[in-house]
């Protein structure tokens, strides 16, 4: 039971254009950012748009195939979504919702609702089995999605945001339970998330969709080591610059040079955690090849760490304790002293 | 079924006619036990418009000659046509006669609404034959559609007078006004069996029945005049 | 902004609601009011009147669901697209509405009287005739009304967000099972107010009914013919027996308001 | 599925369509074939049906109008919540569509004529008559209009997501602003197909306007009441001129096609 | 201009009880369970829904106050709102949704256009103007409703979840374009988020919310540091047990007890920070007075770090690092010891 898709389609401006596969039991998260055609991707392999090439396959049979003027609609193809903006019936109460695919396939109403009802307790809401969703609040009505799509027993998942309203408790209770439903679940699954731990908790693999095609693709370690475009460092929190090496100098777009330990040339795409870098009062001296002094133009609290963001020569994220925070001082405008190892930036041809 | 049962007349008649047909249906009824008599009531062309699209009747009361002859034309009448009533033109106005109209010459004031029928209707046609012999050029405000329509006009205050029926006058709140019977018209009914009569004898009964004494006498009951 | 603002604001906005339920309700007060009362209750009790009233409800009501049965199709293939074919369908199927009832009659005479295109064969190989008869009443019923519930359905067809069918399908659900449990209830509104435009209308019908089914006591005699055959010789009694079909649709409507517009 | 399969489906699925068109198409069909084409553009041409028609579409035209005007407040009030206040509205406001056209017409002589309960005050104070003058057409034609609109458009309404209003409050738009531009918008469908009933309603209207408005050329005498005259005499050219009446509305709703059923 | 409101209100079976107050240009993150009135809240304020006791006031005056029969309607209230289901209007252009506020405040249409232009560009959409809310992406639409709710100039700003749906890379600047638009805007502003990093990003306090109640109130730092509810606990992060002390020993409510250093006695509620567990293959003798033995039951990798869910005597979550969790053969129901030091858990009493 493996998902192969090799296709595209024009949809707006967005020419969509992906091939990857998904094994039995394996799950994808697709990643990108708003508007890279993730949605629309789920979409053509749910059956609810057409492709304009190429082909989708589900345990060796074609769903979709314009060459072959083959194409099974979305009732027969056996595919659970989630949808992000979740489109729960609004005229049905929850428990009613989460039996219509079993209904849709023919269960009789009794064992459809029990089987319902068991789903809703999943998710937490054994007692809202009669609320209409425009009464049910926005994480509510996600989590009523949620079981609603896994109650019909499809043969493929597709969930797009299956979390993100979901609060912080609930969320990890379902990524668990979602990870063990995952895991008894035969089929492949794919997982669109726009936030990381969301992503990396529930996937085996990742691939990145950037303005309709794959960009990078991998196993959750490689993507978070190598990040390979701005999105996916954003993602993982991880610095990247993109310039040129020349005798073990980094040239960055911007004009600003770093050393770095390379025995590259050329163009390369530079990571470096945000952890790595090193603030000061003074300027330090000491082993680090690279020192500047920058302005900090923002800080974020983020739990119990915070993010200073750098301007100047290289624009940089810093990670450093609150504490640090307090003894340098930190705000908006200040300026600080940067310390950058050159054996703490990864270097990769681009 | 479109078809009547055995032994029920189906009587094709004008609106004019709904009152004392009703009568005479159910006299006729009682003085034939077993026949029925069903009657359909619509305007006098829209009877020939139905005969003429295949309508099953077996009797056709007409309140113009004009029609009468149509379905004669069409070969639809089984025998030639009776006549077995008259009906007198009146002028019709408010219950105590408000402005005191006594004849045709009296219509044409000035500030007085007055409507006849429209030309195509019978008695609009007779209407403005009677005010041509009365040498009276009148100016209607309207061509109403039925003498009901000129009647319910006047019972409402909407119009001062308008020329009818003479049977048309008996409801509440309006009165007669009868014509001086040099410029009278009058308006003749006619009846026939028709070709596609089911049964043909109570068919032709019902006819007979109708122009006999009883069902004259009946008819004058209700303000019709009897030849 | 002040109580005494806003309620002058609110009466502002009442006031055209005020006017036009005004202007409805003026032309039935007055009939109330000229109404020979006295006479109503042996006139409106009369076996001739119950029959025709009674006529009258069994035919609209089967018109109103003929219209349902000819007219949801129909709706639901106009709304599911564009195009000169649905247009030029549409324009055709709103021709009663246009047509003075009379004419429809004819047309109908035409088409399924018993020298008709469709009720010639059917009169002659399955003895099956149509005017004058019951069948014929509701069948002239369904023709001018059928159009007032297509529209409508059709106008609330559109509106409905089809991103809820979509979802239907990913849960199996085939077209008819999506049809009948997201679409339906979701334009179930409209639908509602198209079978009440299709009732009521069907309940007032007079010119085609008279021409294509003609005006035979307890079999086609419907109140609204009864009320022209009274208008001919007792006008009075006319109006009264119209007031019956009044009464008995108020009382009708005003009993199912709450199946009918429930509260959201 | 395979093609043959899916196309089967599609067609069982056309089938009820294809029938229910039919079934409108049929009388047409008969009507057009029996009528005297030699003689339509003598007949159609001639002054007094192109007066006729002209009449009939300022009328109509005029009435759809006013069930705008006078529908729209009402619906929006009706659609506004529950309550027997406004189910007795409804009901009384549905009215004129079961009301026989002829004694609806008598019933707006009762209220509007020169001795009616407003007509009286009028014609004595402002010497305003209605009834036998081309505004009483109007007002004839608005009386047996406007219900279906209010109905169609009430059902609409409801039908509108109630929170895009709200979030237009939040953005400062006062009740009138988040009307116009919030609400109507989105409900536009049901508004269009509220106008189009309401007007063809009022285009094919006959029996209120001759029994409120009489019948005079020129002034009064629309389409459907020149058609009817002519039944009496020449059936034949009343059915030349009735399928003038068809064609103009054909060719008129045919041309506003793609402004009120555009595309989604 | 302070937000002050005190206020009580039902809603199906969620009775809502809320009393806080927002100075002048501070940012008050409202956090809690789904379902919790976080929407509801907001909503009061906003004067979609009436209150049924106590007021609501905004820079002096009386925005709803049923007992003195006052209530400003939401058009006069000058709040702009961020829904958390965007409800941008279907039938505008994104551009004219954002113009939208400008233009029922009377602008002229040139000027609002002109000023939503901006707004667009902003949010990074700027090439979307035309586009019809049902054609843009979740996180697109989501970024329009962002930049209508601000382009209205409003005195209070309600944001249900603004950035659920945004990507990683947008998030980071639209936090920042949010973080100085804010500082530009003097009013009080609420956040609804459920993402911790959003909340504690961009608010100055938080106050958490629980079956319509506030159950606790504070800055991040406190907040974090002391967290009183399950779900604040899985928000920031960490462990939180609630049981008794007696004698040094906590009791936790499942029965296992650990060795705390705390003058306290009775009721309370202590706090394990993940990372100050340390997991080991084989027992550690040394100076932690806590060690037991426990099956992992969940392994999630989070960026660059790894959280391990133990069951056993006390459930707690674990953070280490990738390379320990290969080190110790770490797999689910794979049996660790686990090490704690009794100056580690914070306890305060309940
Ligand atoms: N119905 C449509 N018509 C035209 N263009 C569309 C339509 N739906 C989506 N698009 C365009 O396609 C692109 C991809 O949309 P899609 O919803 O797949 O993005 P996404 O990757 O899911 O983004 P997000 O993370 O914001 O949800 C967007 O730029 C959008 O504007
Ligand atoms: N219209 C309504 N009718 C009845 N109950 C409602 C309605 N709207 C919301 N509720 C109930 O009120 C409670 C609070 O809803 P609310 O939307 O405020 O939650 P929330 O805190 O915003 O949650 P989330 O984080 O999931 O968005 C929920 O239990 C919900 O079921
Ligand atoms: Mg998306
Ligand atoms: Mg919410």
């Amino acid at each position: 039971m493996t998902l192969d898709v090799d296709f595209g389609l024009q949809r707006g401006e967005l020419h969509l254009d992906v091939a990857f596969a998904v094994a039995a039991g394996e799950t994808l998260a697709l990643v990108g950012p708003n508007g890279a055609g993730k949605s629309t991707c789920l979409a053509a392999l749910a059956g609810l748009l057409g492709i304009a090439r190429g082909h989708i396959t589900l345990a060796g049979e074609r769903l979709d195939d314009p060459a072959r003027r083959l194409f099974v609609p979305p009732a027969s193809r056996g595919v659970g979504v989630v949808f992000q903006e979740h489109r729960l019936f609004p005229h049905l109460g929850a428990l009613d919702n989460v039996a219509f695919g079993l209904r849709a396939r023919g269960s009789d109403r009794r064992s459809a609702r029990t089987a319902a009802r068991e789903w809703l307790r999943r998710v937490g809401l054994e007692r809202h089995a009669a609320v209409l969703p425009r009464e049910l609040s926005g994480g509510q009505a996600q989590r009523v999605a949620l079981a609603r799509a896994l109650a019909a027993a499809p043969r493929l998942l597709l969930l797009d945001e299956p979390l993100s309203a979901v609060d912080a408790s609930a969320r990890l209770l379902l990524r668990r339970e979602l990870r063990a439903h995952l895991a008894a679940f035969a089929g492949p699954r794919v997982v669109v998330a726009h936030d990381a731990l969301d992503a990396f908790a529930l996937a085996d693999r990742v691939a990145v969709l950037e303005a309709g095609r794959i960009v990078q693709a991998g196993t959750v370690a490689e993507i978070c080591e190598r990040p390979r475009s701005r999105y996916v460092a954003d993602l993982v929190g991880t610095n990247l610059l993109r310039g040129t090496v020349h005798d073990g100098v980094l040239r960055v777009g911007d004009g600003g040079t770093l050393v770095v330990s390379t025995p590259h040339e050329g163009a390369v795409i530079a990571t470096v955690h945000p952890r790595a870098i090193a603030l000061f009062r003074e300027r330090p001296s000491g082993s680090p090849r690279n020192v500047w002094s920058a302005p900090v133009v923002g800080i974020e609290v983020a739990g119990d760490r915070v993010r200073v963001q750098l301007a100047g020569q290289v624009a940089l994220v810093a990670e450093v304790t609150p504490a640090a925070v307090a003894e340098l001082g930190l705000a908006r405008s200040v300026a600080v002293w940067v310390a950058l190892k050159a054996t703490e930036i990864g270097v990769d041809p681009a | 079924d479109g078809a009547p049962p055995a032994r029920v007349v189906r009587v094709f008649a004008a609106a004019s006619l709904s009152a004392p047909f009703t009568a005479l249906a159910a006299e006729f009824e009682r003085s034939h036990p077993g026949a029925t008599i069903e009657l359909h009531f619509a305007g006098t062309p829209q009877l020939v418009l139905q005969l003429r699209e295949g309508a099953q009747a077996s009797v056709f009361a007409a309140a113009d000659e004009v029609s009468m002859q149509r379905v004669v034309a069409a070969g639809q009448a089984a025998a030639a046509p009776s006549t077995f009533a008259h009906n007198r033109l009146a002028i019709v106005v408010p219950a105590d006669n408000p402005q005191a109209i006594a004849g045709l010459a009296d219509l044409v004031r000035p500030g007085l609404r007055v409507a006849l029928c429209g030309p195509e209707v019978p008695a609009g046609r007779y209407a403005r034959e009677a005010l041509a012999r009365a040498g009276v050029a009148l100016h209607s405000v309207s061509d109403e559609p039925s003498v009901t329509a000129v009647v319910a006009k006047v019972q409402l205050g909407e119009l001062d007078a308008g020329i009818v029926y003479r049977t048309d006058t008996t409801v509440g709140g309006v009165t007669a006004v009868d014509l001086d019977p040099a410029q009278g018209v009058t308006a003749t009914y006619t009846i026939v069996p028709l070709v596609t009569a089911r049964p043909p004898d109570v068919a032709a009964a019902f006819v007979a029945f109708v122009v006999s004494p009883a069902g004259q006498r009946l008819l004058a009951a209700h303000g019709f005049v009897v030849p | 902004m002040n109580a005494r603002r806003r309620d002058l604001a609110a009466l502002a906005t009442l006031l055209p609601v005020v006017v036009a339920t005004a202007f409805f309700v003026l032309p039935l007060l007055g009939l109330l009011l000229r109404a020979p009362w006295s006479r109503f209750l042996e006139q409106a009790g009369s076996p001739a009147v119950l029959d025709a009233l009674w006529l009258s409800l069994l035919c609209s009501t089967s018109a109103a669901a003929c219209s349902l049965l000819l007219g949801l199709p129909l709706a639901v293939w106009l709304a599911g697209g564009q195009g000169a074919v649905r247009a030029v369908v549409r324009v055709l199927v709103t021709l009663p509405m246009v047509l003075p009832p009379v004419v429809g009659g004819i047309a109908l005479l035409v088409a399924y009287g018993r020298n008709g295109i469709v009720g010639g064969p059917l009169a002659r190989w399955l003895d099956v005739a149509l005017p004058f008869t019951t069948a014929g009443v509701v069948l002239a019923a369904t023709y001018v009304s059928t159009p007032f519930f297509v529209l409508t359905v059709e106008a609330g067809l559109r509106s409905v967000d089809r991103r809820y069918a979509d979802a239907a399908a990913t849960l199996g659900a085939g077209p008819w099972h999506t049809f009948g449990r997201v679409t339906l209830p979701l334009v179930l509104p409209s639908l509602r107010a198209g079978l009440v435009v299709a009732w009521a209308r069907a309940l007032g019908e007079f010119g085609a009914t008279i021409t294509f089914a003609g005006n035979l006591a307890g079999h086609t005699r419907t109140l609204p013919l009864a009320v022209y055959v009274a208008l001919e010789s007792q006008p009075e009694a006319a109006v009264v027996t119209s007031l019956l079909l009044v009464v008995v649709s108020v009382g009708l409507l005003f009993l199912l308001r709450h199946r009918w517009w429930p509260s959201r």
